[in-house]
């Protein structure tokens, strides 16, 4: 490896009002190499990265790239450095197309100065197909599943030919199928010379990609490291700052009756003929490509949408769910897929954000009960070790995994039997994560029945009791604990029969 | 360094949190200086008297706003509810009389005009919740419909010679305090506790904040939309009665462009036309800076014209001092 | 020389300027601007003796009412008010009553007038009688008027257009009114509606107008249609737009009022009350029927 | 399934795109079989001359509201071009001229008019951009201020006996077809040529659509925002000067409220007032609906009452038609 380093940032301090999200910490790059950011949620890996992309400015520190030092005035500036980044926020525009999505700010123009349409979609098409995306480039943007949505980030940062691409959780939303392509053309980019920052909180692909590993811990830098010097463990150990060993904590619960029981429910056109069970203690995952339908048979057995045909039985009797409000009340729970889109009140305080789907507990008169709110806020946050400065905070300012724990909270709150975890752990850190199966384990210890939505392998066989398979819209087989593999369950998440 | 951020960051949020509030402060201190007439009790009661009937529209549509709603029928809808309540509150020897045989006590005046409000809420808001138009155009739809019945049912032309007992609402005192102020206290804090207290108080924050989410927590959005534009529709029925009675007279073309205040008053209060934020305190407190420039701009003998000039300057001035920038993008 | 220097350190002495506050419907109303005019006029001619404030109700009859309170506040010798609505004066002049400051009303009667406020103006009533006796017997007693209204609630729209109707209803069996719409008091809604009924085909003899800018609207449409001279049309108010109009021919008659009139009258009436001196507390200003044959006295 | 699917939503993707448009059509059949005089070719260019302000109002309003903001000047702006158009029109033999000693060539007013427009603008744009507040709020100020100059500068008076030449502007007639249609046609197609195939309207929408990745991808959004406010303005500017010269006469209280009536078009047409949606096709459908409208129930005589009532119960009913529901939750 060489010393060439592309970029070399130093003593980088960045304040936000009230909080001190980077204090004096390093980062440098070589060139041709993959670098991995680590460190929880919170641990300040985002707010570097826009400080290179020139969304803020550090309020102490140089940044030098190609050994000069520089001011990164705004995204401009760094783009035209030839730094480009794939934010971990998604963002497409969603009326507007792929193609337009993928050249905005620099549309190609005919002689007359209108923009070339033509050209643009070529251009796309051609890109995509270098990447191996399939993609039609005049898809609107809010047409694509979020997967395609992050494949097309991805192909946009391509697009600049940047010298440096910052990749910011590139992978939370996509499937193997696609991560194996992303690898590809990093290997291909990383041949070419290009240098990429790559976070994320998957621990295998850390070791699958990276060159070098630098960490980070509560905004402090902790140390940079090759990758092959690093294994799982000492890893985790620098970033938590404290020993994690194992990785599931799947725990034996006595396995009782059934709970819930699904039979022959339709959604015409999103899922068809889907039936099964769950039984008090038990966690059962369910497994699937993306877009398998998966997300929509759960959100239609909560009433979030509704059924064509089937039914649904909860203690052996017949049940009609017609909206999340009888859900609730047939106690069952649902942690949504998309914290942002039907999770959180960002700019409400965590307090409200918990106690939102129970509020008839607090009431006293047609009042509420302040006393009894705070209890059960300071029970939530106790129980899920929630990070907050106080239960009065804005949610939004919480780091990601912090705002799951205190939806799961909220959940909790509402007493349920059955808990329906959809994407549990996406986009949260391995510490995090960890606390999320511990309490999971606990839940079925406790006799509730947990289903949990996974398109992450691994942890869909750590976790759970039985596994629930589907492909496009039907399920496909069901495997118990001790029969399930890697591959079993793609062979039955790519459409092959048991 | 850790302990001076800190105490930064409280001032800082302590303005966030009350900026408008001190500049408020600041222009009744300025008016002060620059008129001594301006901080006479009688000039102050003035103040409030002369937001009453705003305030109580702001009250209902604040809450509309923090939905991510909006309400253009509200001055018309006071119109409406100032005929009808006037219309059962004409004096019984009074010639003209509309309802020549009828005279009924004061109570049935009061609700007849609340239920108009009521009734024209209630169906903006069915409209919004069931088929899911915008509420800028529901409700920009009741403005046009709620004069045009105001006009029909007046045919044109006020409708005067109202009781005494009824004109008490808007021109008596109590304790030395202008009745309408007391109808607009006690209604604000009703809604103010409303906002923070209850279970629909923290539906209405869930339903701006995020819908879908609201929809996932197990909230019957429809049904919640439809209370809420019903309570706004019921403080413009109460703002009717309150104009209504403050000049004696019901009119059809009472309160044109209240509604715009209204609003401005939630806004520059803070409450964002996001959705999601804002305060019963915050808007009361937009009320009456309008209201006060309003005064002060007459007191100081600035010529009309020029009014129009400082009163805009000022509003936007107060909003852009507010630290609370980007309450809402529209 | 000397008796003239001790006269003004007397009024010094006295105190200071007559205070007025005047509170007038509306701005936007061309007509009550001349009116503001006459009383500026006649301030100035009193010679800084005078400190009017003037402010603008924008046809809101409680921002109205809220002037007039502040007024009372700020401790002014005298209030001017053109109502905005003539039926809801009564708290205003309760304010001033209890507060003994001298009121007058100008332009529109208060429904409520006691005795000792004063009131100056006219009758609105007779602008649209005075307007549609000379239509009709230029129509011949035959032949079909449509109305051009004003805002529905205004009571000038409803007065004058109640005149128009009162005079066909009484003299004239063989004249229709076959359209009556509002023009919102302007001209560019006046042309819009005037282009609607043009449109429709129907036959119109006359246009009776609340107003003349409503009428210059209505003619403009009737121009563009070719149909100019074939169609009458009167407005109220002779604004030197409509004199303009009559002296080109294109506009048949309108009602003037003289507003410089009653605002100096108004103004002159407020100071002589304040001033103690006696006045009379009625004073009407009446109406005049504007035609191609007298226009050219009206014009300044 | 898969198929059955994709066909089912491609028709109901027509409707959704063209569903105002059927809608409007639907109305228009309406007319012309309850009014005979409705489909005349005389009738026809009426209705559409008279929206001419409103649509070239609603072309800026649209490319605003794309950006999630909000243009409440509009109506004032056009009354303080006008009258500063007309100021510089005036006949020379004109008695009481506002410059008695000054004449201009045709030129000179329109270039002024259009000046006092793209100042307004530029400066609501400006204070946007750089203090964040929202447009609800800055607009509101400029819809304030402008009026009160516009009064100012004329003293309340109407700038009347305007030169035939400005006159023409619009009364004139090319080939027939009236010239103010001309102006309209004209701005609507450059407008949606801008919109839909320029970099600047790309910009448009991608603010609107998320702020956030226009930044990210680079956009000077403030820039952006600054010249999208400013070519709103400039067109409040061109509506003010086809207004004066309609009526010959620049008068300070024009275009009271027009601004509602450009955001109901823009939003009738299918504009979302959360952004990032809309198309100049569809705000001139909404703007001819509004027209149809008062052209049509003027022909049906209508009282002017029942002709409110009928109004408001049209527009709600055409956007509840119309299948793009949720174009804005306001
Ligand atoms: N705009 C902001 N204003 C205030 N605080 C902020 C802002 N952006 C980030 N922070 C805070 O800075 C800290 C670092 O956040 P950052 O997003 O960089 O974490 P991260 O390492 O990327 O975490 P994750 O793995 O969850 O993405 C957090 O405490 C966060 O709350
Ligand atoms: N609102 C919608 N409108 C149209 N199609 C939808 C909608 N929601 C989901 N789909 C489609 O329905 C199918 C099932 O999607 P769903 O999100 O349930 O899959 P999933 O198995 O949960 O996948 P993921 O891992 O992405 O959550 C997909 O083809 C998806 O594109
Ligand atoms: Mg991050
Ligand atoms: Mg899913």
């Amino acid at each position: 490896m060489t010393n060439d380093y592309i970029l070399e940032m130093e003593n980088i301090t960045k304040e936000f009002p009230g909080v001190l999200a980077l204090d004096d910490v390093q980062l440098k790059v070589r060139r041709g190499t993959v670098h991995a950011l680590m460190g929880e949620n919170g641990a300040g890996k985002s707010t570097l990265m826009k400080t290179v992309i020139g969304i803020h400015q550090p309020t102490k520190g140089t940044i030098k790239w190609k050994g000069k030092e520089v001011v990164i005035e705004n995204t401009n500036h760094a783009l035209s450095l030839g730094i480009s980044m794939i934010h971990q926020e998604l963002s497409p525009i969603p009326y507007m197309t792929v193609a337009e999505n993928i050249y905005l700010g620099r549309e190609p123009v005919n002689k007359f100065g209108l923009v070339d349409h033509k050209k643009m979609e070529k251009d796309t098409e051609e890109l995509l197909k270098r990447l191996d995306i399939e993609i039609d480039p005049k898809a609107k943007m809010a047409e694509l599943s979020i997967a395609n949505t992050q494949m097309v980030e991805i192909a946009k940062s391509i697009s600049y030919n940047s010298d440096l691409i910052i990749m910011d959780e590139p992978t939370s939303a996509i499937t193997e199928k696609e991560v194996d392509n992303l690898f590809k053309i990093i290997n291909k980019l990383r041949s070419e010379g290009v240098a990429i920052i790559y976070i994320s909180h998957k621990m295998d692909e850390i070791f699958k990609i990276s060159d070098e590993i630098t960490v980070f811990r509560d905004g402090k830098y902790i140390a940079t490291e090759l990758a092959e010097n690093l294994n799982h463990d000492k890893l985790v150990q620098l970033m938590v700052g404290r020993e994690l060993k194992q990785v599931f904590h799947k725990e034996e619960a006595e396995i009782g009756d059934v709970i819930l029981e699904v039979k022959n429910l339709t959604r015409k056109g999103y899922f068809e003929d889907v039936s099964f069970n769950v039984r008090r203690g038990e966690i059962l995952g369910v497994a699937g490509l993306m877009g398998s339908g998966r997300t929509e048979v759960m959100e239609c057995i909560f009433g979030v949408t509704p059924k064509d045909s089937g039914e649904i039985f909860i203690n052996n009797e017949k049940v009609d769910i017609k909206t999340p409000e009888d859900a609730i009340k047939h106690k069952m729970a649902l942690l949504t897929e998309d914290r942002k889109l039907t999770g959180l009140y960002l700019m409400l305080s965590v307090e409200d954000n918990m106690i939102i789907a129970n509020i008839d507990e607090y009431k006293k008169g047609i009042f509420l009960d302040k006393k009894k709110i705070n209890e059960a806020c300071e029970e939530g946050i106790e129980k899920l070790s929630v990070k907050t400065p106080s239960k009065e905070q804005i949610i939004g300012n919480l780091s990601g995994g912090n705002q799951q724990k205190v939806l799961i909270a909220r959940w909790l709150l509402t007493q349920p039997d059955i808990l329906i975890l959809d994407e549990p752990t996406r986009g949260i850190d391995v510490g995090a994560k960890a606390e999320i199966h511990k309490l999971m384990s606990k839940l079925a210890q406790q006799g509730k029945a947990v289903i949990m939505i996974s398109s992450e392998l691994p942890e869909v066989l750590g976790m759970s009791d039985r596994i629930m398979v589907m492909h496009e819209g039907r399920k496909t087989g069901e495997l118990m604990r001790g029969d399930a593999t890697q591959e079993t369950i793609m062979h039955l998440a790519t459409g092959k029969k048991q | 360094m850790e302990r001076s951020r800190k105490m930064k960051a409280k001032t800082e949020q302590l303005f966030r949190k009350y900026g408008i509030f001190f500049i408020f402060i600041g222009m009744v201190v300025l008016m002060s200086i620059l008129s001594p007439a301006f901080l006479k009790v009688g000039n102050l009661l003035n103040v409030v008297r002369q937001i009453s009937v705003i305030g109580l529209i702001a009250c209902g549509v604040t809450m509309v706003i923090i939905t991510t709603g909006i309400d253009l029928s509200s001055g018309s809808v006071l119109a409406l509810s100032a005929v009808v309540a006037a219309s059962f509150a004409q004096r019984a020897d009074w010639a003209s009389k509309m309802y020549p045989n009828i005279d009924v006590p004061l109570i049935v005046p009061i609700l007849a005009g609340i239920l108009v409000g009521v009734l024209c809420g209630a169906i903006v808001g069915i409209i919004i919740a069931k088929t899911k138009i915008p509420p800028f155009i529901a409700t920009l739809g009741m403005m046009i419909v709620a004069r045009g019945a105001a006009l029909i049912y007046s045919d044109g032309r006020p409708i005067s010679s109202l009781k005494s007992s009824y004109n008490f609402i808007g021109q008596g005192k109590v304790l030395g305090i202008p009745f309408p102020i007391i109808v607009l206290v006690v209604m604000a804090a009703i809604t103010h506790v409303l906002l923070t207290n209850t279970k629909f108080g923290k539906y209405v924050y869930a339903i701006g904040g995020n819908e879908n989410a609201a929809v996932v927590s197990g909230i019957n959005v429809d049904k919640y939309k439809v209370l809420i534009y019903t309570y706004a529709g019921m403080l413009s029925g109460m703002a009717g009665i309150v104009l209504s009675s403050r000049i004696s007279s019901g009119q059809p073309g009472l309160g044109v462009a209240y509604e715009l205040d209204a609003i401005a008053s939630a806004v520059i209060g803070g409450t964002s036309l996001n959705g999601g934020i804002g305060k019963i305190t915050g808007t009361i407190i937009g009320a009456l800076i309008i209201g006060v420039l309003n005064n002060g701009l007459d007191l100081l003998n600035v010529s009309a014209y020029w009014q129009q000039i400082v009163k805009g300057v000022i509003i936007v001035a107060a909003v852009i001092l507010d630290e609370r920038k980007n309450r809402g993008k529209k | 020389g000397c008796a003239g220097k001790k006269e003004e350190q007397a009024e010094e002495g006295k105190g200071k300027k007559i205070k007025v506050g005047v509170s007038i419907a509306s701005f936007d109303d061309t007509f009550l601007m001349y009116m503001k005019d006459g009383m500026e006029e006649y301030a100035k001619k009193l010679g800084g003796e005078v400190e009017a404030t003037y402010v603008d109700a924008k046809d809101d009859a409680i921002k109205q009412l809220a002037q007039v309170e502040n007024f009372v506040a700020q401790g002014v010798d005298a209030i001017i008010v053109v109502p905005v609505n003539t039926e809801a004066t009564g708290p205003m002049t309760q304010a001033c009553q209890e507060a003994n400051i001298p009121l007058v009303y100008v332009n529109r009667l208060p429904d409520n007038l006691p005795e000792d406020v004063v009131f100056v103006g006219s009758n609105s009533i007779d602008a649209g009688i005075f307007q549609m006796e000379y239509l009709a017997e230029k129509m011949g007693g035959k032949g079909n008027v449509v109305i051009l209204m004003g805002k529905l609630d205004n009571e000038a729209a409803i007065k004058r257009t109640e005149g128009v109707k009162k005079v066909i209803e009484e003299k004239y069996p063989n004249i229709k009114v076959t359209k009556e719409q509002t023009g919102e008091w302007s001209r560019a809604k006046g042309m819009a509606v005037m282009e609607n009924w043009l449109a429709s085909g129907d036959k119109i003899d006359a246009v009776a107008s609340n107003n003349d800018d409503m009428a210059l609207g209505a003619i403009n449409a009737i121009e563009a249609q070719g149909k100019l001279g074939e169609i009458l049309v009167a407005g109220v108010d002779a604004t030197p737009d409509a004199l303009a109009e009559i002296d080109k021919g294109r506009l048949d008659a309108t009602v003037f009022q003289d507003a410089e009139g009653q605002g100096s009258g108004a103004m002159e009436a407020a100071v002589k009350k304040v001033k103690g001196e006696k006045v009379q507390n009625r004073v009407w200003i009446p109406f005049q029927l504007v035609t191609p044959e007298n226009y050219k006295e009206f014009m300044k």
